[in-house]
C-alpha cells in the first residue's frame, strides 16, 4: 500500500511538488542545532550566535542540548579519537532528518593536529557531513556561509525518486555504527560505508 | 439570544478539542513517517540519551525520603485550601466570629508548618 | 457602534448558530466558541515564540529571527513543518504507553482551563460557579503529565527534572491559590465573570482593580512570581535546567510531541496570565473611563501581552534559582506572605474605608516583607562585600 | 432500577474492589491505595444520597464529603510516610516479607 | 531590601531593549550576507600565488625553492619542482612548481608560510566562504586556484603589498645595477683584453 | 619490579583527594550520572563522573581526554617556530598569552633580548586578552547559573571589539599567532592605538552595566557565595593559580612574583578575596579587568618607538643550545608555564606545558563535595578552563 | 635565593641518606636541576615543602621526560704518540647511555617568593623497572600530572591515590610520548604527503604512484 | 439515566480495576488518578461542583502525587514475584460477599429507589456559610487532625537516624 500510494503521489507531480517546497521550506528555516562543542571553532561557533553575527536571523539559534530535538550537528572543532563514539553515538541518537556541518580543519581532516595520535583525521570517516568549513577557526561569516550552503542544499533536495535524501529512503541504514576503542587505535578506524577517499592522492 | 448550554457539556467538548488538536499533528506526523520519511529505529539510536556515553544503571532509582515530607506538607495545605475556598466565598457575609474561627484553623495549621520549619524539614537536600 | 463592535463575535456566534437545527443548537454554539478560543490561542502560541525569540534578541543586542516571511514572523510556520516531519524516537528503555500520553495528558487540562477565563465582555467560555476552582485544578492535573514524561523517558536527566518540576510545582501551587484566594474574600465568588465584574469601576481615574490595594498589589506579585514557577519559566525553569540536568523531562521527546510540551507550557502560561489579569487587572476592563470604548477583548489581549513581554523580560534577565533555594523561596516566604495576606485582606474588609485603613494594610504587607527578606538571605549574603588590594 | 440504586452500586463495587485489592496485594501501597478507593466509594455515597436526600439544602452530605475529604488526604499522609518507614526499616514494602521479617 | 538587585538587572536589560532600537552601539548585528564586516587591511584566511602581469603561468613568483613546504607546521603544502627553467621577474631564469597544492582542510592559517618565503611569492588571501559539500576534489586547491594577480593583493593589503612591491623593486634595481655592473665590468675587462 | 615504599611522611597537611566516603550512605541509593563529555554547562568536552544523594554530589571525577589533541608530541616533532601557531590553539580564549609564554620560555632557552617596544605590544596585547577573557568567562557563569545569555552577550558584544584589535593587529581574530623569539611578529598598523584608546575608554563603562546587572542580583548572590569554597592552604598546596587563587586570599600573581616582561614600570594592584566561594571567583575577575584597564591607559600612553624584534632572532634554522628552560607568565587562567629541553636540533627533544585549568582542576572535586549539581555546574564555571589546554 | 649547591648541602644535611646531584644546564636560562634517588624523594621533597629556609610549598610542573637508550658520542681529546711526536687528536668516545625516564618537578615557594627549584626523579630503566615515589601526597597539583605521566610515559608513582589513565581511555597500551611509540597507521588519504607520512602513505597507494 | 454515567461508571471501574492489578507500581498509580477523576466526573453529574472539583484538586493534585512520591521512594520487588499475597482466596472471597451484601441492601431498600429530584442548589457560598456556621466545631476538629497528621507524618517518615560516620 505504502508503495502504491507512492506511486500515486509522484503521479500527481503538482500535489508532490508543492509538498515538497513546503518541506524542503520547512527544514531549511528550521534548522535547530545541537549544543555541542569540540574546541576552539566551538568559540566562533558561539560567536556566530552572539550579536555581533546573530545566527538567530536565520531561526538557527535554538541551540538544543538534547540531541533528539537537534536537526543539525556542527562538529566544531577537533575530534579526539576518545570523543569520536561519543560524537557518532550522539549523531546516531538524532531524528532524522539530520545534518552535519564539519567546522574547521580539525574536524574535516584532523586539520594541523592530523598528525597527533589521538586525533580522527576527519569526522567524515564515521559521519555522512554535508558541508564543510575549511578554516581554522573559520570566521562566524563562514559558518553563516555554510549555514546558507546547507539551506540550499536542503532545498534541492526531492521527496521522492531515486535522488531524494537517505532519510527518506527505507533502504539506506538509519544509523552508523560506533567504533570502539581498541587497544592501540579506534575499532575499526573508518567506517567504509561512508569514507571514501579517493583510490590516490590527486596531484 | 444566548443559546444555553450544560458547562460540562463545554468541557467535555473542549477536552476532546484538546485531544483532537494534540493527536491530529501527531497522527499526520505519522502518516507522513509512514508515506515519505519512514522511521528507522535502531540499537543506538533508540538508546537512553546520556551526554553521549552509553547509559549504565537504571534511571529508576530511588529518590531521597527528604522529597516525601514536602509532599506531605503540600497535601495538608491543598486541603486547608479546600476549606478556606468555601470561606473565603462567604467572607462578606460572615461575622467576625466566623472570621476568628478560620484564624484558628489557619493558625493551627501554621503551627504544624512552624514546627516542620524549626525541624528543619524544609531543607531540600 | 462601540458596542456593537465590543460584541461582535458573540453576536456572530448567535447568528451563526442561530442556523442549526433547535437541538443541534447548544452543541453548536460550544463547538464554535471552543474552535474560537483554540483557534486564537494556538496561534497566540505561534506569534509569541517568535516574539519572545526577538524580544530576547532585543535585549541582547541582536536582531532575533527576521528573515523567513514578513519581519521573521513565519518562523513558528518553519519550525511547525520541521517538527511535524521529524521522525519520532522512543527510547527503547521507555515506558512506551506513559511516553506517548505524557504530552496528552500535559496538553488537555491547560486547555480544559480556558473553559472559565472571560476573554471579554460576554465573552467566556461557561461560567462556572466554582471556576477559580476548577482553573486550579486543571492546573493541579498538570503535575502528573510532568511526572509521566519524566519518569517515562527512563533517563536519569528527565527523572530529575520531573522530580524537580513536581517538587516546584506543588510547592508553589499553595502560594499560588492562596494570593487568589484573597480576591475571593472581598468578592465573595469563585466565578470569574463575577470576580472581573466587581472590577468594572473607577474611583477616579484609577479603576477599581485589585492590584491598586495593599492586598491586592501583594497578592499580584506573590501570584505571578507563584504563576512563574507553575509554568516552569525562568527564574524557576530548573525542570528543564539546560546548564545542569540539560533538557529536563523532556529529553528525550522528539519531533511533535516535543513541541507539544512547548504549546503545552507556553498555553500553560497565557492561562495563567489570564487569570493573574481576570483576578488583579481589572479582566477585560479599560483601564480608564475615557477608554471604554476600545473593545473589551482588546483589553484582555493588551494586558495578556503585556504580562507575556514581562515574562520574556525576566527570562532574559535573570539566572535560575538553585532547588532548595525555590523550595526555600515558596515555603519560607511565598507561603507565610501569602497568609499574611489573607489576613490583610480580612482587614481591608472588616476596616472602614480610609487613610488609616491604606497605612494598616500596607504596614502589613511591608513589613512581613522586610522582615521575610532578611530571614531568607543569611547575612553572609545580604552585605556587600570588601576586596583587599595587594601591590 | 432508579438513580440512585446505580450510584450506590457503583459505589458498592469500588468498596468491594477497594477491599479485594486492599486485602490480596502484597504491595502496602497498593493496599493503601485499595483504602483510598473504599473512603472514596464512601464519599460518593454521602454525595448520591445528598442528591436524592430529602434536605439537600441542609448540605449536610455535602460537608461530609469534604471532610471526609480532609480525612482520608490525612490518611494517605500518615499511610504513606509510615510505609517508608518501615520500607526504610525492612528495605521492601511487600507487606509479606514484613510479616515474616517480624516474626 | 529583597529584589533591589533584580530590578537593576531588569533596569539594565531594559536599558538594552530600548536601546536596541536607537542607538547602535546596542544593536551590533551586521547582518550578514547583506552586510559585511570591513574586512583588516592585516587579515589573513588562507594562502595564495602571487603572479604578476596577466598571465599567471608567466608571472607566477614562487620558484619552488619548498622552503614553504617544509616550514608549514601542519605540512599542508605539496610543491613539485619543474624540470626546466623559466625566467622570473628579474629576468633570472629559476624552476617553478610544476604543482603546487595547498590542502585548505588542513591549512591553519599561520601565515609562517607567508613569513619564511623569501620570494615574496605566496601571501594570505581574505576569501573566507569556501564552504563546500565536496570534501576530497572542493578542499585541495591546486596552483591555478591559487594563483592570483598582485593587483588582487594590492587591494586586500594594500600596505603590504606596496612594501613588497618595494622589495621587489629595489631586487630589481640591484639586479639591473649588478647587471649593468657586470656588463661595464665586460665590457671594461673586453675592451682591456681588446 | 621494584615498589618503592614511601617514607612515611612526618606531618602533613589535609591535602590528599577527599576519599568520597560511599559507604557513609549505605543503603541509599546514589544515582551515578556522568556530565559530559556532551553537556551543555562542561565547557567543551569536559566529563564529570558524578555519584549524587538526592541532589547532592557524594563524589565528583573528572575524566579528561576528549580533546587530548597531543599537543607536546606534535612539537616535539616540529621546529620551534612550528609550534607558536598551536600554542594559539591551546588556550583558544587567549593565543595572545599563550604565544607570549612560549616565546618567553624560548628566549630563556636561546637568550634572547626583546626590545622596549615589542614589550610594550605584548602587555599592550596581554592585557586585552586577559580584559576579554575575565568578561566572557562571567558569561559563561551567568550561563551555567542558567541566564538565558544576556550576559554572555554582552561580554561577546565587547570581546567582538577587543577581537576587532586583534584582527586589525594581527590578522586573525582567535589564533594571533603574533609573538616570534625575540620580539613580535608586525607593528602596529596605522590607528591601532587609537582605536586600543577608544575600546580601554569605553571598556569602563561596560564594566559598571555588567556589574550593574550582576554584582548585586540577590540570584546570583544566593547562588554564588559559599559555594565552591576553596582554602587558601589546599589552594597553595595543590597548585591553584590565577583567579582562583587570588580569590582565595593568596597573593601570588606572577607578573608582581617574577616582574617578567616590563610589569615592573606599570603600577597596578593585585585584588585578594576572602572568602574563596565563586561569588568571589567573579569579583575578582571584574576587579582584574579593571587593574588590567590601568595597566593599559599607561601601557598605551607610554609605548616608546623602535624595533619589534631582536635583531638576533633567527626565523630559519633555528636551534638553541642544548640545555632546558622553564618559563612562566600570568596568563588570565593562571600559571601558563612552558618547560623546554633542547638537545641542539632543530625541534625542542622535550615540549611541555604546564596547563593553568588543568591543574586548578585538581581541587574541583574538594570544592564541589557537599554541594549540589547545581553547584558543582557554576564551581566549574568559576573555575574557568578551556578544554584546549587542560588536554591540549 | 640558594644555589643548587647550598641547596644540596640543606637537603644533605636535613636528610640523611640521601644522594642528591646537581645537574647543571649549560643554557642561558641557568636553571640548574637536583637529581634525586628514590628511596628518599619523598622525605627530601617534604623536607623542601616544610623547611623554613626553602618553604617550597607550590608544585608548579610536573612532566615526563624519556631517555631512550642512546649512543652518545663525546668527542674527547687525547694526546697520542703518533709516530713518536706527541699529538692532539680529537677522537669520538662512544658510550652507550642506557635508558630511563625521568619525572621532574618544578617548585616555587609562595609564601617566600622564589623558585624555581627543579627536582628530578628517574627510573631505573624504560622496562617493568619503572617506578618512582608519587609526590602526591606532598603536593597535591601532582596528583593529575602525575597520572599523565603515568599515560603518557609509563612512569608508575607508587603510592599514587588513584593511578588510572587520564588522557588515553583506559583499554588503551601504548605510552605515546615516549621517542619509540609508533602511531597506528592511518595514513590513507594524504594530498600533501611529505617525509615520513609520505614513506606510511605509499603503502596505501597503488603501487605505480609516488612522489 | 444518562448515558455519560455508565460511561463515567464503566471508566472509573476500570481504572479501580487497574490501579489495583497492575503491575508496575507507577502504572497503578496514574490509573488511581483516572479512577478519582471519573469520581470527580460522577460528582459533578450529581450537581455537587465543589466536591467534584475539590475532588480533582486533592486527589489527582496532591494525593496521586503523593502515592508517586512514595512509588519512587520505595523499591518495588513484586515484578518479579506473584502479585497477590497468602489470604488472596480469601480476600478475594471476603470481597465478593461484601459486594453481594452490599447489592442485595440496596436492591431491597426502599429509599434506593428514589427518582432524581430536580438540582439542589450548592453554590460555593451556601457551602461556606453553612461551614462556618454548623460545621465551625467540625471544622476547628479537622484542623487538629491535619495537624497532628502533618506532624505525625512527618515524624514518621523522617530520616531521624542521622547516617554513622
Ligand atoms: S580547526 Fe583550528 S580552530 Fe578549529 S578546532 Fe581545529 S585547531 Fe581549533
Ligand atoms: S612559495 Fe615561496 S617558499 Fe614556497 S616554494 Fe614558492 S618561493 Fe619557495
Ligand atoms: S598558512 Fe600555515 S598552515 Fe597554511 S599553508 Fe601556510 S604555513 Fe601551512
Amino acid at each position: 500500500m505504502d508503495e502504491g500510494l507512492k506511486n500515486e503521489l509522484s503521479k500527481q507531480g503538482v500535489f508532490t511538488t508543492t509538498l515538497e517546497e513546503l518541506y524542503n521550506w520547512g527544514r531549511k528555516n528550521s534548522v535547530w542545532p545541537l549544543n555541542f562543542g569540540l574546541a576552539c571553532c566551538a568559540i566562533e561557533m558561539i560567536a556566530a550566535s552572539m550579536a555581533r553575527h546573530d545566527l538567530a536571523r536565520f531561526g538557527a539559534e535554538v541551540f538544543r542540548p538534547s540531541p533528539r530535538q537537534a536537526d543539525l550537528m556542527i562538529v566544531a572543532g577537533t575530534v579526539t579519537k576518545k570523543m569520536a563514539p561519543q560524537v557518532i553515538r550522539l549523531f546516531n541518537q538524532m531524528p532524522e532528518p539530520k545534518y552535519v556541518i564539519a567546522m574547521g580543519a580539525c574536524a574535516i581532516s584532523g586539520g594541523p593536529f592530523k598528525q597527533g595520535y589521538n586525533v580522527l583525521k576527519g569526522i567524515d570517516r564515521y559521519l555522512p557531513v554535508d558541508v564543510h568549513i575549511p578554516g581554522c577557526p573559520p570566521r562566524p561569516e563562514a559558518l553563516m556561509h555554510a549555514l546558507m550552503t546547507l539551506q540550499e542544499k536542503i532545498g534541492g533536495q526531492h521527496l521522492t525518486g531515486a535522488s531524494r535524501p537517505r532519510h527518506l529512503n527505507a533502504e539506506v541504514a538509519g544509523e552508523y555504527p560506533v567504533p570502539q576503542f581498541g587497544a592501540h587505535d579506534l575499532v575499526p578506524p573508518h567506517n567504509p560505508q561512508v569514507w571514501h577517499p579517493p583510490a590516490q592522492t590527486p596531484n | 439570544m444566548p443559546v444555553e448550554y450544560n458547562p460540562y457539556l463545554l468541557v467535555v467538548v473542549l477536552l476532546a478539542a484538546a485531544i483532537a488538536f494534540a493527536v491530529t499533528p501527531l497522527f499526520l506526523a505519522y502518516v507522513w513517517a509512514r508515506v515519505f520519511s519512514p522511521r528507522k529505529p535502531g540499537n543506538y539510536k533508540n538508546a537512553t540519551y546520556e551526554c553521549g556515553l552509553e547509559s549504565k544503571g537504571d534511571a529508576w532509582v530511588q529518590f531521597r525520603s527528604e522529597y516525601y515530607l514536602y509532599a506531605i506538607i503540600f497535601l495538608i495545605f491543598d486541603v486547608e485550601i479546600l476549606f478556606l475556598l468555601p470561606f473565603a466565598v462567604a467572607f462578606t457575609g460572615l461575622s467576625v466570629g466566623a472570621a476568628i474561627a478560620m484564624i484558628i484553623f489557619i493558625l493551627l495549621l501554621v503551627e504544624g508548618l512552624v514546627w516542620a520549619w524549626r525541624k528543619g524539614v524544609l531543607v531540600w537536600k | 457602534m462601540t458596542d456593537a463592535i465590543d460584541q461582535i463575535f458573540v453576536n456572530l456566534k448567535h447568528w451563526l448558530v442561530g442556523w442549526c437545527p433547535a437541538d443541534l443548537q447548544p452543541l453548536a454554539s460550544i463547538i464554535l466558541s471552543v474552535a474560537m478560543v483554540i483557534g486564537v490561542f494556538a496561534g497566540l502560541f505561534a506569534v509569541v515564540t517568535v516574539i519572545e525569540r526577538k524580544g530576547l534578541g532585543r535585549i541582547q543586542n541582536r536582531y532575533g529571527p527576521n528573515r523567513v516571511g514578513p519581519f521573521g514572523f513565519l518562523q513558528f510556520a518553519a519550525d511547525g513543518i520541521k517538527t511535524l516531519t521529524k521522525e519520532d524516537i522512543v527510547p527503547r528503555a521507555a515506558d512506551r504507553v506513559v511516553h506517548y500520553l505524557a504530552p496528552l495528558a500535559l496538553v488537555m487540562p491547560v486547555f480544559a482551563a480556558y473553559a472559565v477565563l472571560p476573554f471579554g465582555r460576554n465573552m467566556t467560555l461557561t461560567e462556572l460557579d466554582g471556576g477559580l476552582l476548577f482553573f486550579f485544578a486543571m492546573g493541579a492535573s498538570t503535575e502528573l503529565a510532568v511526572f509521566m514524561a519524566g519518569w517515562s523517558s527512563r533517563n536519569k536527566y528527565a527523572l530529575f527534572g520531573a522530580m524537580r518540576a513536581i517538587a516546584q510545582m506543588i510547592s508553589y501551587e499553595i502560594p499560588l491559590i492562596l494570593s487568589a484566594i484573597t480576591v475571593v474574600m472581598l468578592t465573595g465568588s469563585l466565578s470569574l465573570v463575577k470576580i472581573v465584574a466587581v472590577q468594572g469601576t473607577y474611583a477616579g481615574w484609577l479603576p477599581d482593580w485589585n492590584v491598586f490595594t495593599p492586598w491586592g498589589f501583594a497578592g499580584f506579585v506573590l501570584f505571578m512570581i507563584a504563576a512563574a514557577a507553575e509554568s516552569n519559566r525562568s527564574p524557576f525553569d530548573l525542570p528543564e535546567g539546560e546548564s545542569e540536568i540539560i533538557a529536563g523531562y523532556y529529553i528525550e521527546y522528539s519531533g511533535f510531541k516535543f513541541a507539544l510540551f512547548f504549546l503545552g507550557e507556553y498555553l500553560g502560561m497565557f492561562a495563567i496570565s489570564g487569570l493573574a489579569i481576570t483576578l488583579f487587572l481589572g479582566g477585560w476592563h479599560a483601564p480608564a473611563v475615557w477608554l471604554t470604548w476600545v473593545p473589551s477583548y482588546v483589553w484582555f489581549m493588551a494586558k495578556l501581552m503585556a504580562l507575556i513581554l514581562l515574562f520574556i523580560w525576566v527570562r532574559g534577565t535573570l539566572p535560575r534559582l538553585r532547588q532548595d533555594q525555590l523550595m526555600n523561596f515558596a515555603w519560607k516566604f511565598m507561603l507565610p506572605l501569602a497568609l499574611i495576606n489573607l489576613l490583610t485582606a480580612g482587614l481591608w474588609h472588616f476596616i472602614p474605608p480610609g487613610g488609616v485603613r491604606w497605612f494598616i494594610c500596607s504596614a502589613l504587607v511591608v513589613g512581613p516583607y522586610l522582615m521575610l527578606g532578611q530571614g531568607l538571605t543569611s547575612p553572609d549574603k545580604a552585605t556587600k562585600r570588601v576586596y583587599r588590594f595587594a601591590d | 432500577m432508579s438513580s440512585l440504586s446505580s450510584y450506590l452500586l457503583l459505589s458498592a463495587f469500588l468498596f468491594a474492589l477497594g477491599l479485594a485489592g486492599a486485602i490480596t496485594r502484597r504491595n502496602a501501597i497498593i493496599v493503601l491505595i485499595g483504602v483510598e478507593l473504599m473512603l472514596n466509594a464512601a464519599n460518593l455515597n454521602f454525595i448520591a444520597f445528598w442528591r436524592f436526600g430529602d434536605h439537600p439544602e441542609a448540605l449536610t452530605g455535602i460537608l461530609f464529603a469534604i471532610f471526609s475529604i480532609g480525612v482520608a488526604a490525612a490518611e494517605a499522609a500518615v499511610g504513606l510516610a509510615l510505609i517508608i518507614a518501615i520500607y526504610r526499616q525492612y528495605k521492601t514494602t511487600n507487606l509479606d516479607r514484613i510479616d515474616s521479617m517480624k516474626g | 531590601m529583597l529584589g533591589e538587585g533584580i530590578i537593576k538587572g531588569m533596569a539594565e536589560t531594559a536599558k538594552n531593549f530600548v536601546g536596541s532600537y536607537f542607538t547602535a552601539d546596542r544593536l551590533t548585528t551586521v547582518q550578514y550576507p547583506e552586510e559585511r564586516l570591513p574586512l583588516f587591511a592585516n587579515t589573513r584566511q588562507f594562502p595564495f600565488l602571487v603572479y604578476d602581469g596577466a598571465d599567471w603561468e608567466k608571472g607566477l613568483r614562487c620558484v619552488s625553492c619548498q622552503i614553504c613546504e617544509k616550514e608549514c607546521p601542519p605540512k599542508c603544502i605539496y610543491i613539485v619542482k619543474s624540470k626546466d627553467k623559466k625566467p622570473d621577474y628579474k629576468g633570472q631564469m629559476q624552476f617553478y612548481p610544476e604543482t603546487f597544492n595547498i590542502d585548505l582542510s588542513v591549512c591553519m592559517s599561520c601565515q609562517i608560510c607567508v613569513e619564511v618565503c623569501p620570494f615574496e611569492s605566496i601571501k594570505m588571501d581574505t576569501e573566507y566562504e569556501l564552504s563546500t559539500d565536496n570534501r576530497f576534489d572542493g578542499l585541495l586547491v591546486r596552483k591555478e586556484q591559487l594563483a592570483k594577480s598582485n593587483d588582487h593583493y594590492r587591494k586586500i593589503h594594500p600596505h603590504d603589498a606596496a612594501a613588497s612591491d618595494a622589495a621587489l623593486a629595489a631586487e630589481v634595481a640591484k639586479a639591473q645595477a649588478k647587471a649593468q655592473a657586470a656588463a661595464v665590468k665586460n665590457a671594461g675587462s673586453t675592451a682591456a683584453a681588446k | 619490579m621494584s615498589v618503592i615504599t614511601v617514607v612515611a611522611p612526618a606531618k602533613n597537611y589535609e591535602i590528599l583527594p577527599k576519599r568520597s566516603e560511599l559507604d557513609f550512605f549505605e543503603g541509599q541509593q546514589l544515582l551515578e550520572v556522568s556530565m559530559g563529555p556532551h553537556h551543555p554547562s562542561t565547557h567543551g568536552v569536559f566529563r564529570m563522573d558524578v555519584v549524587l544523594d538526592g541532589e547532592r554530589v557524594v563524589k565528583l571525577k573528572p575524566v579528561f581526554g576528549y580533546l587530548h589533541r597531543n599537543h607536546e608530541k606534535i612539537a616535539e616533532g616540529t621546529s620551534y617556530l612550528g609550534s607558536m601557531p598551536y600554542t594559539d590553539r591551546l588556550d583558544y580564549f587567549c593565543s595572545l598569552t599563550n604565544n607570549w609564554a612560549y616565546a618567553l620560555s624560548v628566549e630563556k632557552l636561546a637568550g634572547l633580548q626583546v626590545p622596549e617596544r615589542a614589550e610594550y605590544l605584548r602587555v599592550i596585547t596581554a592585557e586585552l586578552t586577559r580584559l576579554q577573557n575575565h568578561v566572557c568567562l562571567i558569561g559563561f557563569l551567568m550561563q551555567d547559573m542558567g541566564a538565558l545569555g544576556t550576559p554572555l552577550m554582552y561580554a561577546f558584544r565587547e570581546r567582538e571589539k577587543i577581537l576587532d584589535l586583534f584582527e586589525a593587529l594581527t590578522g586573525a581574530r582567535m589564533m594571533c599567532n603574533y609573538m616570534r623569539f625575540g620580539g613580535c611578529r608586525v607593528d602596529l598598523p596605522e590607528g591601532w592605538l587609537a582605536a586600543a584608546q577608544k575600546v580601554v575608554t569605553e571598556f569602563p563603562r561596560f564594566l559598571d552595566e555588567f556589574e550593574q546587572l550582576l554584582s548585586d542580583n540577590e540570584i546570583i548572590i544566593a547562588r554564588s557565595r559559599g559555594i565552591g569554597v576553596l582554602k587558601p592552604e589546599l589552594a597553595v598546596n595543590a597548585g591553584v593559580t590565577g583567579p582562583i587563587l587570588r580569590a582565595a586570599g593568596v597573593n601570588y600573581d606572577v607578573r608582581k612574583v617574577d616582574r617578567y616582561g616590563i610589569y615592573d614600570r606599570f603600577s597596578f594592584q593585585v585584588p585578594l578575596g576572602s572568602h574563596g566561594d565563586t561569588y568571589d571567583r567573579y569579583m575578582i575577575r571584574i576587579l582584574e579587568a579593571r587593574e588590567s584597564l590601568k595597566i593599559l591607559q599607561q601601557a598605551l600612553r607610554d609605548i616608546p618607538g623602535g624595533p619589534i624584534v631582536d635583531p638576533k632572532a633567527k626565523l630559519r634554522g633555528f636551534r638553541p643550545k642544548a640545555g632546558e628552560a622553564y618559563g612562566r607568565i600570568e596568563a588570565p587562567k593562571g600559571e601558563l608555564g612552558f618547560y623546554l629541553i633542547s638537545d641542539g636540533s632543530p625541534n625542542p627533544y622535550r615540549y611541555r606545558v604546564r596547563p593553568p585549568s588543568f591543574i586548578n582542576l585538581t581541587i574541583l572535586e574538594d570544592m564541589c563535595l557537599g554541594h549540589t549539581i547545581a553547584d558543582a555546574v557554576i564551581t566549574l564555571g568559576s573555575v574557568d578552563i578551556v578544554l584546549g589546554e587542560v588536554d591540549r | 635565593m640558594e644555589t643548587p649547591e647550598q641547596i644540596k648541602q640543606l637537603i644533605t644535611a636535613a636528610v640523611p641518606g640521601a644522594r642528591v646531584e646537581v645537574i647543571a644546564n649549560e643554557s642561558p636560562s641557568a636553571q640548574h636541576s637536583l637529581l634525586v634517588d628514590a628511596e628518599h624523594a619523598v622525605a627530601v621533597a617534604f623536607w623542601l615543602r616544610d623547611s623554613a629556609e626553602l618553604k617550597l610549598d607550590f608544585c608548579s610542573n610536573v612532566t615526563g621526560v624519556d631517555w631512550p637508550e642512546m649512543v652518545i658520542k663525546t668527542k674527547v681529546k687525547k694526546r697520542v704518540a703518533v709516530e713518536g711526536v706527541e699529538k692532539e687528536v680529537e677522537e669520538t668516545v662512544e658510550t652507550l647511555r642506557s635508558g630511563y625516564l625521568e619525572a621532574v618537578y618544578h617548585l616555587y615557594s609562595m609564601t617566600r617568593k622564589h623558585g624555581p627549584v627543579i627536582l628530578r626523579l628517574r627510573t631505573e630503566d624504560r622496562g617493568t623497572r619503572n617506578h618512582l615515589p608519587s609526590l602526591t601526597a606532598i603536593w597535591r597539583s601532582a596528583e593529575f600530572q602525575e597520572r599523565e605521566i603515568y599515560d603518557l610515559f609509563g612512569i608508575v608513582f607508587d603510592g599514587h591515590p588513584d593511578l588510572r589513565r587520564i588522557l588515553m581511555w583506559d583499554g588503551y597500551q601504548d605510552h605515546p610520548m615516549r621517542k619509540d611509540y609508533v602511531e597506528p597507521d592511518d595514513y590513507e588519504y594524504e594530498p600533501t604527503p611529505h617525509d615520513a607520512v609520505l614513506e606510511k602513505n605509499k603503502s596505501h597507494q597503488p603501487p605505480e604512484v609516488s612522489k | 439515566m444518562p448515558p455519560s454515567f455508565y460511561i463515567l461508571a464503566a471508566l472509573t471501574i476500570a481504572a479501580t480495576a487497574a490501579a489495583l492489578s497492575l503491575r508496575n507500581l507507577v502504572h497503578c498509580a496514574l490509573a488511581l488518578s483516572v479512577a478519582f477523576i471519573g469520581l470527580a466526573a460522577v460528582y459533578l453529574q450529581l450537581d455537587a461542583q465543589f466536591v467534584g472539583l475539590a475532588q480533582i484538586l486533592v486527589y489527582v493534585g496532591a494525593v496521586s502525587i503523593l502515592v508517586v512520591f512514595a512509588i519512587l521512594l520505595t523499591r518495588n520487588d513484586e515484578a518479579t514475584k506473584p502479585l497477590v499475597s497468602r489470604f488472596s482466596v480469601a480476600g478475594a472471597a471476603t470481597a465478593l460477599v461484601v459486594l453481594g451484601v452490599l447489592t442485595w441492601a440496596i436492591d431491597k431498600s426502599e429509599f434506593t429507589h428514589r427518582k432524581l429530584p430536580p438540582a439542589p442548589a450548592a453554590t460555593v457560598r451556601q457551602i461556606g456559610d453553612a461551614l462556618m456556621t454548623h460545621y465551625v466545631l467540625a471544622l476547628e476538629v479537622i484542623a487538629l487532625l491535619l495537624t497532628a497528621a502533618l506532624i505525625g507524618a512527618v515524624i514518621i517518615a523522617m530520616h531521624n537516624e542521622e547516617p554513622k560516620s
